[in-house]
Protein backbone atom coordinates (compact mmCIF):
# COMPACT_ATOMS: atom_id res chain seq x y z
CA UNK A 1 0.00 0.00 0.00
CA UNK A 2 1.98 3.37 -1.28
CA UNK A 3 0.44 6.82 -1.05
CA UNK A 4 2.02 9.61 -2.56
CA UNK A 5 0.88 13.42 -2.07
CA UNK A 6 2.46 15.74 -4.35
CA UNK A 7 2.58 18.71 -6.42
CA UNK A 8 4.36 16.94 -9.59
CA UNK A 9 2.67 15.26 -12.31
CA UNK A 10 3.16 11.67 -12.45
CA UNK A 11 3.78 8.90 -15.09
CA UNK A 12 0.90 6.42 -15.10
CA UNK A 13 2.39 3.89 -16.96
CA UNK A 14 5.56 3.31 -14.83
CA UNK A 15 3.86 3.43 -11.48
CA UNK A 16 1.02 1.03 -13.04
CA UNK A 17 3.93 -1.32 -14.71
CA UNK A 18 5.62 -1.18 -11.27
CA UNK A 19 2.60 -2.51 -9.23
CA UNK A 20 2.02 -5.02 -11.75
CA UNK A 21 4.91 -6.52 -12.64
CA UNK A 22 5.99 -6.86 -8.33
CA UNK A 23 4.54 -10.75 -8.51
CA UNK A 24 3.46 -12.75 -10.65
CA UNK A 25 0.34 -14.17 -8.64
CA UNK A 26 -1.19 -10.88 -9.67
CA UNK A 27 -4.14 -11.63 -12.86
CA UNK A 28 -5.42 -8.25 -12.60
CA UNK A 29 -4.77 -4.56 -12.36
CA UNK A 30 -7.53 -1.81 -12.05
CA UNK A 31 -7.04 1.48 -12.13
CA UNK A 32 -8.48 5.42 -12.11
CA UNK A 33 -7.05 8.37 -13.27
CA UNK A 34 -9.08 11.38 -12.81
CA UNK A 35 -8.69 14.37 -14.94
CA UNK A 36 -9.11 18.04 -15.11
CA UNK A 37 -11.78 18.65 -17.45
CA UNK A 38 -12.18 22.42 -18.79
CA UNK A 39 -15.52 22.73 -18.10
CA UNK A 40 -17.84 22.90 -15.37
CA UNK A 41 -21.00 23.88 -14.07
CA UNK A 42 -21.09 25.46 -17.74
CA UNK A 43 -18.12 27.38 -17.25
CA UNK A 44 -14.88 27.29 -18.55
CA UNK A 45 -12.21 26.21 -16.61
CA UNK A 46 -8.68 28.22 -16.03
CA UNK A 47 -7.15 26.64 -13.55
CA UNK A 48 -7.98 24.46 -10.58
CA UNK A 49 -6.21 24.60 -7.33
CA UNK A 50 -6.24 21.85 -4.73
CA UNK A 51 -5.71 22.43 -1.08
CA UNK A 52 -5.29 19.67 1.80
CA UNK A 53 -4.86 19.18 5.23
CA UNK A 54 -1.08 17.14 5.22
CA UNK A 55 -1.70 15.60 8.87
CA UNK A 56 -4.78 14.26 7.71
CA UNK A 57 -4.70 13.14 4.52
CA UNK A 58 -1.96 10.40 4.73
CA UNK A 59 -3.79 8.81 7.70
CA UNK A 60 -7.17 9.25 5.73
CA UNK A 61 -5.62 7.16 2.76
CA UNK A 62 -4.01 4.64 4.62
CA UNK A 63 -7.74 4.01 6.69
CA UNK A 64 -9.09 4.02 3.06
CA UNK A 65 -6.34 1.41 1.60
CA UNK A 66 -7.08 -0.62 5.15
CA UNK A 67 -10.26 -0.76 4.38
CA UNK A 68 -10.48 -2.18 1.17
CA UNK A 69 -7.85 -4.48 2.37
CA UNK A 70 -10.18 -6.29 4.92
CA UNK A 71 -13.01 -5.89 2.58
CA UNK A 72 -11.56 -8.08 -0.83
CA UNK A 73 -8.54 -10.02 -1.51
CA UNK A 74 -6.30 -7.81 -3.14
CA UNK A 75 -2.82 -7.73 -3.46
CA UNK A 76 -1.22 -4.38 -3.32
CA UNK A 77 -2.60 -0.66 -4.28
CA UNK A 78 -1.29 2.98 -4.90
CA UNK A 79 -2.96 6.20 -4.28
CA UNK A 80 -1.32 9.15 -5.53
CA UNK A 81 -3.01 12.36 -5.37
CA UNK A 82 -1.93 16.17 -6.52
CA UNK A 83 -2.10 19.19 -4.71
CA UNK A 84 -1.36 22.90 -6.03
CA UNK A 85 -2.43 24.12 -9.17
CA UNK A 86 -3.19 22.31 -12.22
CA UNK A 87 -5.04 22.86 -15.14
CA UNK A 88 -7.43 21.20 -17.83
CA UNK A 89 -5.76 18.10 -19.22
CA UNK A 90 -3.75 17.57 -15.73
CA UNK A 91 -3.56 14.27 -13.86
CA UNK A 92 -5.01 14.52 -10.56
CA UNK A 93 -5.41 11.56 -8.88
CA UNK A 94 -4.40 7.80 -9.79
CA UNK A 95 -5.82 4.98 -7.94
CA UNK A 96 -4.37 1.52 -8.90
CA UNK A 97 -5.26 -2.30 -7.12
CA UNK A 98 -3.85 -5.05 -7.84
CA UNK A 99 -5.19 -8.84 -7.37
CA UNK A 100 -5.14 -12.46 -8.57
CA UNK A 101 -8.52 -12.01 -10.14
CA UNK A 102 -10.66 -9.23 -11.93
CA UNK A 103 -13.30 -8.57 -9.64
CA UNK A 104 -11.75 -8.03 -6.16
CA UNK A 105 -9.69 -4.62 -8.29
CA UNK A 106 -12.63 -3.66 -9.41
CA UNK A 107 -14.38 -3.56 -6.01
CA UNK A 108 -11.66 -2.34 -4.48
CA UNK A 109 -10.47 0.68 -6.99
CA UNK A 110 -13.97 1.69 -7.06
CA UNK A 111 -14.51 1.99 -3.55
CA UNK A 112 -11.04 3.69 -2.57
CA UNK A 113 -12.29 6.05 -5.27
CA UNK A 114 -15.80 6.68 -3.66
CA UNK A 115 -14.05 7.10 -0.20
CA UNK A 116 -11.46 9.51 -1.08
CA UNK A 117 -14.54 11.84 -2.62
CA UNK A 118 -15.85 11.62 0.83
CA UNK A 119 -13.74 11.48 3.41
CA UNK A 120 -10.06 12.35 2.29
CA UNK A 121 -9.61 16.02 3.27
CA UNK A 122 -8.59 17.75 -0.03
CA UNK A 123 -10.91 20.82 -1.23
CA UNK A 124 -11.21 22.34 -4.86
CA UNK A 125 -11.27 25.88 -5.90
CA UNK A 126 -11.37 26.61 -9.56
CA UNK A 127 -10.99 29.66 -11.84
CA UNK A 128 -12.90 30.24 -14.56
CA UNK A 129 -13.63 33.93 -16.52
CA UNK A 130 -16.38 34.40 -13.70
CA UNK A 131 -13.21 34.47 -10.69
CA UNK A 132 -12.56 32.31 -7.85
CA UNK A 133 -15.43 29.68 -6.55
CA UNK A 134 -14.59 26.80 -4.58
CA UNK A 135 -16.34 23.48 -6.00
CA UNK A 136 -19.27 22.31 -4.09
CA UNK A 137 -19.28 18.59 -3.19
CA UNK A 138 -21.45 16.61 -4.94
CA UNK A 139 -24.48 14.46 -3.29
CA UNK A 140 -23.62 11.77 -6.05
CA UNK A 141 -20.51 11.30 -4.09
CA UNK A 142 -22.26 10.64 -0.86
CA UNK A 143 -24.72 8.50 -2.31
CA UNK A 144 -21.95 6.38 -4.72
CA UNK A 145 -20.33 6.15 -0.92
CA UNK A 146 -23.68 4.72 0.45
CA UNK A 147 -23.61 1.57 -2.05
CA UNK A 148 -20.86 0.23 0.23
CA UNK A 149 -22.77 0.01 3.50
CA UNK B 1 -8.23 23.49 28.11
CA UNK B 2 -6.04 24.89 25.35
CA UNK B 3 -6.44 23.22 22.07
CA UNK B 4 -5.24 23.69 18.52
CA UNK B 5 -8.12 24.88 15.68
CA UNK B 6 -7.29 24.50 12.37
CA UNK B 7 -9.54 26.05 8.94
CA UNK B 8 -9.05 24.80 5.66
CA UNK B 9 -10.93 25.78 2.24
CA UNK B 10 -14.08 28.32 1.95
CA UNK B 11 -13.73 28.29 5.97
CA UNK B 12 -10.13 29.49 6.12
CA UNK B 13 -11.46 32.15 3.87
CA UNK B 14 -14.17 33.21 5.84
CA UNK B 15 -12.95 33.12 8.89
CA UNK B 16 -9.55 34.65 7.81
CA UNK B 17 -7.60 32.06 10.37
CA UNK B 18 -6.01 29.25 8.92
CA UNK B 19 -4.92 28.21 12.66
CA UNK B 20 -4.67 29.30 16.33
CA UNK B 21 -4.99 28.27 19.74
CA UNK B 22 -7.34 28.74 21.84
CA UNK B 23 -8.24 28.24 25.93
CA UNK B 24 -11.57 26.34 26.34
CA UNK B 25 -13.81 26.83 29.14
CA UNK B 26 -14.48 23.50 30.82
CA UNK B 27 -18.24 23.07 29.22
CA UNK B 28 -16.63 23.34 25.67
CA UNK B 29 -16.12 19.53 25.66
CA UNK B 30 -17.84 19.02 22.03
CA UNK B 31 -17.60 20.07 18.56
CA UNK B 32 -21.13 21.31 18.86
CA UNK B 33 -20.01 23.18 21.73
CA UNK B 34 -17.11 24.67 20.35
CA UNK B 35 -19.05 25.73 17.39
CA UNK B 36 -21.94 27.35 19.93
CA UNK B 37 -18.35 29.18 21.34
CA UNK B 38 -16.96 30.20 18.75
CA UNK B 39 -20.44 31.76 17.15
CA UNK B 40 -19.83 34.12 20.02
CA UNK B 41 -17.36 35.95 18.21
CA UNK B 42 -19.12 37.97 15.76
CA UNK B 43 -21.56 37.30 12.40
CA UNK B 44 -18.96 36.10 10.23
CA UNK B 45 -18.55 33.01 12.83
CA UNK B 46 -22.74 32.84 14.07
CA UNK B 47 -23.66 32.52 10.13
CA UNK B 48 -20.33 30.25 9.49
CA UNK B 49 -21.87 28.09 11.96
CA UNK B 50 -25.59 28.77 12.37
CA UNK B 51 -26.18 25.13 10.18
CA UNK B 52 -27.17 26.72 6.62
CA UNK B 53 -23.71 25.41 5.69
CA UNK B 54 -22.42 21.92 6.27
CA UNK B 55 -19.53 22.42 8.55
CA UNK B 56 -17.04 18.96 8.88
CA UNK B 57 -15.02 18.28 11.96
CA UNK B 58 -12.10 16.29 12.47
CA UNK B 59 -10.30 15.80 15.62
CA UNK B 60 -6.55 15.00 15.46
CA UNK B 61 -6.71 13.93 12.05
CA UNK B 62 -10.05 11.68 12.33
CA UNK B 63 -13.22 12.78 11.14
CA UNK B 64 -15.77 12.85 13.84
CA UNK B 65 -19.64 14.20 14.02
CA UNK B 66 -20.65 17.11 15.93
CA UNK B 67 -21.52 14.76 19.32
CA UNK B 68 -17.58 13.90 19.83
CA UNK B 69 -15.46 14.84 22.59
CA UNK B 70 -12.54 17.55 23.07
CA UNK B 71 -9.75 16.32 24.99
CA UNK B 72 -6.80 18.44 25.96
CA UNK B 73 -4.42 19.28 23.43
CA UNK B 74 -6.73 18.38 20.34
CA UNK B 75 -6.04 19.54 17.12
CA UNK B 76 -9.40 20.25 15.87
CA UNK B 77 -10.24 20.84 12.54
CA UNK B 78 -13.19 22.49 10.43
CA UNK B 79 -13.62 22.62 7.03
CA UNK B 80 -16.23 21.99 4.48
CA UNK B 81 -17.44 19.15 2.55
CA UNK B 82 -14.40 17.60 0.94
CA UNK B 83 -14.20 17.60 -3.22
CA UNK B 84 -10.74 15.66 -4.02
CA UNK B 85 -10.10 12.73 -6.31
CA UNK C 1 -13.90 2.90 -30.03
CA UNK C 2 -10.24 1.13 -30.81
CA UNK C 3 -9.80 -2.86 -30.77
CA UNK C 4 -6.59 -4.33 -31.33
CA UNK C 5 -5.77 -8.01 -31.12
CA UNK C 6 -2.09 -8.53 -31.52
CA UNK C 7 0.76 -10.91 -30.61
CA UNK C 8 2.95 -7.93 -29.56
CA UNK C 9 3.12 -6.33 -26.17
CA UNK C 10 1.66 -2.71 -25.70
CA UNK C 11 2.88 -0.18 -23.65
CA UNK C 12 -0.18 0.51 -21.14
CA UNK C 13 0.99 4.12 -20.12
CA UNK C 14 1.51 5.41 -23.77
CA UNK C 15 -2.46 3.85 -24.65
CA UNK C 16 -3.94 5.50 -21.71
CA UNK C 17 -2.50 8.63 -21.89
CA UNK C 18 -3.66 9.21 -25.46
CA UNK C 19 -7.27 7.88 -24.96
CA UNK C 20 -7.35 10.28 -21.56
CA UNK C 21 -5.49 13.69 -23.47
CA UNK C 22 -8.09 13.25 -26.49
CA UNK C 23 -10.35 15.33 -24.51
CA UNK C 24 -10.88 17.93 -22.29
CA UNK C 25 -14.21 16.66 -21.33
CA UNK C 26 -12.49 14.01 -20.39
CA UNK C 27 -12.60 13.80 -15.75
CA UNK C 28 -12.44 9.73 -15.92
CA UNK C 29 -10.38 7.37 -17.06
CA UNK C 30 -10.80 3.49 -15.91
CA UNK C 31 -8.97 0.60 -16.89
CA UNK C 32 -8.11 -3.43 -16.55
CA UNK C 33 -4.64 -4.86 -17.46
CA UNK C 34 -4.91 -9.14 -17.35
CA UNK C 35 -1.37 -10.15 -16.29
CA UNK C 36 -0.22 -13.90 -17.07
CA UNK C 37 0.12 -15.47 -13.88
CA UNK C 38 2.59 -17.95 -12.35
CA UNK C 39 0.47 -20.76 -10.79
CA UNK C 40 -3.40 -21.63 -11.74
CA UNK C 41 -4.94 -24.87 -10.21
CA UNK C 42 -1.80 -25.40 -8.45
CA UNK C 43 0.52 -25.66 -11.13
CA UNK C 44 2.93 -23.57 -12.26
CA UNK C 45 2.77 -22.09 -15.57
CA UNK C 46 5.26 -22.11 -17.99
CA UNK C 47 3.63 -20.55 -20.67
CA UNK C 48 0.25 -19.43 -21.84
CA UNK C 49 -1.31 -19.60 -25.66
CA UNK C 50 -4.03 -17.91 -26.60
CA UNK C 51 -5.76 -18.54 -29.89
CA UNK C 52 -9.20 -16.94 -31.67
CA UNK C 53 -10.79 -16.75 -33.96
CA UNK C 54 -9.84 -13.93 -35.87
CA UNK C 55 -13.47 -13.10 -38.18
CA UNK C 56 -15.17 -13.38 -35.15
CA UNK C 57 -13.03 -11.75 -32.57
CA UNK C 58 -13.22 -7.88 -33.36
CA UNK C 59 -17.16 -8.58 -34.20
CA UNK C 60 -17.52 -9.66 -31.31
CA UNK C 61 -15.40 -7.06 -29.12
CA UNK C 62 -17.19 -4.09 -31.60
CA UNK C 63 -20.59 -5.39 -30.49
CA UNK C 64 -19.62 -5.36 -26.19
CA UNK C 65 -17.90 -2.16 -27.07
CA UNK C 66 -20.62 -0.62 -28.64
CA UNK C 67 -23.40 -2.22 -25.80
CA UNK C 68 -21.19 -0.45 -23.30
CA UNK C 69 -21.44 2.92 -25.36
CA UNK C 70 -25.61 2.53 -25.05
CA UNK C 71 -25.85 1.65 -21.70
CA UNK C 72 -23.82 4.34 -20.29
CA UNK C 73 -22.18 8.14 -20.89
CA UNK C 74 -18.89 7.55 -21.82
CA UNK C 75 -16.52 8.92 -24.15
CA UNK C 76 -14.13 6.26 -25.64
CA UNK C 77 -13.06 2.66 -25.00
CA UNK C 78 -10.47 0.79 -25.80
CA UNK C 79 -9.56 -2.89 -26.10
CA UNK C 80 -6.15 -4.64 -26.54
CA UNK C 81 -5.87 -7.94 -26.68
CA UNK C 82 -2.76 -10.08 -27.11
CA UNK C 83 -2.65 -13.73 -28.88
CA UNK C 84 0.30 -15.97 -29.55
CA UNK C 85 2.45 -17.65 -26.65
CA UNK C 86 3.01 -15.82 -23.40
CA UNK C 87 4.50 -16.08 -19.91
CA UNK C 88 4.06 -15.51 -16.77
CA UNK C 89 4.35 -11.37 -15.95
CA UNK C 90 3.04 -10.89 -19.76
CA UNK C 91 -0.11 -8.85 -20.46
CA UNK C 92 -2.57 -10.05 -21.90
CA UNK C 93 -5.41 -7.63 -22.13
CA UNK C 94 -6.31 -3.98 -21.44
CA UNK C 95 -9.45 -2.67 -21.61
CA UNK C 96 -9.86 1.69 -21.10
CA UNK C 97 -13.00 4.09 -20.69
CA UNK C 98 -13.06 7.33 -20.62
CA UNK C 99 -16.17 9.24 -19.37
CA UNK C 100 -16.96 12.71 -18.07
CA UNK C 101 -17.32 11.57 -14.28
CA UNK C 102 -16.15 7.91 -12.79
CA UNK C 103 -18.88 6.33 -12.01
CA UNK C 104 -19.92 5.44 -16.01
CA UNK C 105 -16.09 4.86 -16.67
CA UNK C 106 -16.26 2.38 -13.98
CA UNK C 107 -19.28 0.70 -14.76
CA UNK C 108 -18.41 0.34 -18.52
CA UNK C 109 -14.90 -0.87 -18.01
CA UNK C 110 -16.05 -3.72 -15.53
CA UNK C 111 -18.84 -4.59 -17.81
CA UNK C 112 -16.45 -4.99 -21.18
CA UNK C 113 -14.59 -7.29 -19.14
CA UNK C 114 -17.56 -9.53 -17.90
CA UNK C 115 -18.72 -9.69 -21.73
CA UNK C 116 -15.15 -10.17 -23.27
CA UNK C 117 -14.46 -13.25 -20.62
CA UNK C 118 -17.65 -14.81 -21.56
CA UNK C 119 -18.24 -13.93 -25.36
CA UNK C 120 -14.98 -13.00 -27.47
CA UNK C 121 -14.02 -16.40 -28.90
CA UNK C 122 -10.20 -16.49 -27.28
CA UNK C 123 -8.96 -19.40 -25.75
CA UNK C 124 -6.09 -20.37 -23.39
CA UNK C 125 -4.09 -23.47 -23.60
CA UNK C 126 -1.15 -23.45 -20.83
CA UNK C 127 1.38 -25.47 -20.11
CA UNK C 128 2.86 -26.56 -16.95
CA UNK C 129 5.12 -29.28 -15.55
CA UNK C 130 2.32 -31.48 -15.81
CA UNK C 131 2.16 -31.09 -19.76
CA UNK C 132 0.07 -28.74 -21.97
CA UNK C 133 -3.90 -28.31 -21.17
CA UNK C 134 -6.72 -26.01 -21.96
CA UNK C 135 -8.03 -24.05 -19.34
CA UNK C 136 -11.52 -24.57 -18.65
CA UNK C 137 -13.93 -21.46 -18.57
CA UNK C 138 -15.09 -20.67 -14.98
CA UNK C 139 -18.52 -20.59 -13.84
CA UNK C 140 -17.44 -16.77 -12.31
CA UNK C 141 -17.10 -15.54 -15.20
CA UNK C 142 -20.94 -16.34 -16.36
CA UNK C 143 -22.51 -15.51 -13.14
CA UNK C 144 -20.41 -11.87 -13.48
CA UNK C 145 -21.84 -11.82 -16.68
CA UNK C 146 -25.88 -11.85 -15.17
CA UNK C 147 -25.21 -8.83 -12.74
CA UNK C 148 -25.76 -6.74 -16.32
CA UNK C 149 -29.44 -8.30 -17.18
CA UNK D 1 -26.74 -26.88 -49.08
CA UNK D 2 -23.12 -26.43 -48.62
CA UNK D 3 -21.42 -24.77 -45.49
CA UNK D 4 -18.62 -24.13 -44.45
CA UNK D 5 -17.64 -25.63 -40.58
CA UNK D 6 -14.39 -24.56 -38.61
CA UNK D 7 -13.37 -25.68 -35.14
CA UNK D 8 -10.98 -24.35 -32.44
CA UNK D 9 -9.19 -24.97 -29.67
CA UNK D 10 -10.17 -28.24 -27.58
CA UNK D 11 -12.62 -29.14 -30.48
CA UNK D 12 -10.11 -28.50 -33.24
CA UNK D 13 -7.76 -30.78 -31.54
CA UNK D 14 -10.12 -33.40 -31.45
CA UNK D 15 -11.64 -33.52 -34.75
CA UNK D 16 -8.35 -33.06 -36.19
CA UNK D 17 -10.36 -30.48 -38.55
CA UNK D 18 -9.79 -26.41 -38.20
CA UNK D 19 -11.83 -26.39 -41.39
CA UNK D 20 -14.20 -28.01 -43.98
CA UNK D 21 -16.61 -27.47 -46.24
CA UNK D 22 -19.74 -30.07 -46.11
CA UNK D 23 -22.94 -30.34 -48.58
CA UNK D 24 -25.89 -30.88 -45.84
CA UNK D 25 -28.83 -32.69 -46.33
CA UNK D 26 -32.39 -30.64 -46.47
CA UNK D 27 -33.04 -31.46 -43.47
CA UNK D 28 -30.20 -30.54 -41.58
CA UNK D 29 -30.79 -26.95 -41.28
CA UNK D 30 -30.20 -25.83 -37.53
CA UNK D 31 -27.38 -26.42 -34.80
CA UNK D 32 -28.62 -29.16 -33.26
CA UNK D 33 -29.24 -31.59 -36.30
CA UNK D 34 -25.77 -30.08 -37.77
CA UNK D 35 -24.40 -31.86 -34.31
CA UNK D 36 -26.42 -34.87 -34.71
CA UNK D 37 -25.52 -35.39 -38.26
CA UNK D 38 -21.88 -34.67 -37.56
CA UNK D 39 -21.75 -37.38 -34.76
CA UNK D 40 -22.14 -39.64 -36.96
CA UNK D 41 -19.69 -39.87 -38.50
CA UNK D 42 -17.62 -42.06 -35.15
CA UNK D 43 -17.14 -42.24 -31.84
CA UNK D 44 -15.01 -38.88 -31.98
CA UNK D 45 -17.52 -37.03 -33.06
CA UNK D 46 -20.34 -38.81 -30.83
CA UNK D 47 -18.32 -38.01 -27.99
CA UNK D 48 -18.19 -34.64 -28.88
CA UNK D 49 -21.50 -33.85 -29.18
CA UNK D 50 -23.12 -35.64 -26.88
CA UNK D 51 -23.95 -33.17 -24.49
CA UNK D 52 -21.27 -33.86 -21.59
CA UNK D 53 -19.12 -30.70 -22.24
CA UNK D 54 -20.65 -27.69 -23.36
CA UNK D 55 -19.70 -27.34 -27.20
CA UNK D 56 -20.85 -23.39 -28.23
CA UNK D 57 -21.56 -22.77 -31.94
CA UNK D 58 -21.36 -19.36 -33.80
CA UNK D 59 -22.96 -18.50 -37.16
CA UNK D 60 -21.71 -15.90 -39.27
CA UNK D 61 -19.47 -14.78 -36.16
CA UNK D 62 -21.89 -14.28 -34.19
CA UNK D 63 -22.77 -16.66 -31.00
CA UNK D 64 -26.12 -18.78 -31.25
CA UNK D 65 -27.85 -21.38 -29.84
CA UNK D 66 -28.80 -24.92 -30.77
CA UNK D 67 -31.97 -23.92 -31.86
CA UNK D 68 -30.38 -21.52 -34.78
CA UNK D 69 -31.13 -21.78 -38.48
CA UNK D 70 -28.28 -23.03 -40.83
CA UNK D 71 -28.75 -21.17 -44.31
CA UNK D 72 -26.63 -22.70 -47.35
CA UNK D 73 -23.27 -20.84 -47.43
CA UNK D 74 -22.86 -20.34 -43.90
CA UNK D 75 -20.03 -20.05 -42.06
CA UNK D 76 -20.43 -22.34 -38.56
CA UNK D 77 -18.11 -22.84 -35.84
CA UNK D 78 -17.90 -24.66 -33.01
CA UNK D 79 -15.69 -24.09 -30.25
CA UNK D 80 -15.76 -24.63 -26.16
CA UNK D 81 -16.57 -21.69 -23.96
CA UNK D 82 -14.05 -18.84 -24.39
CA UNK D 83 -11.60 -18.63 -21.72
CA UNK D 84 -10.05 -15.16 -23.10
CA UNK D 85 -9.02 -11.73 -21.21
Amino acid sequence: MTIHIQTDDFDTGLMLNKLRLASPSIGALVSFVGQVRDMNDGDAINTLTLEHYPEMTEKALVAIENEAKIRWDIIDSLIIHRVGTLKPLDQIVLVAVTSAHRGEAFKACDFIMDFLKTGAPFWKKETTSQGERWVEAKLADDEAKERWK
Amino acid sequence: MIIKILYFARIKEAVSYSTEEVDLPADVSTITALKNYLSLRGDTWASLFNGKQVVRAAINHALVDDLAVIQAADEVAFFPPVTGG
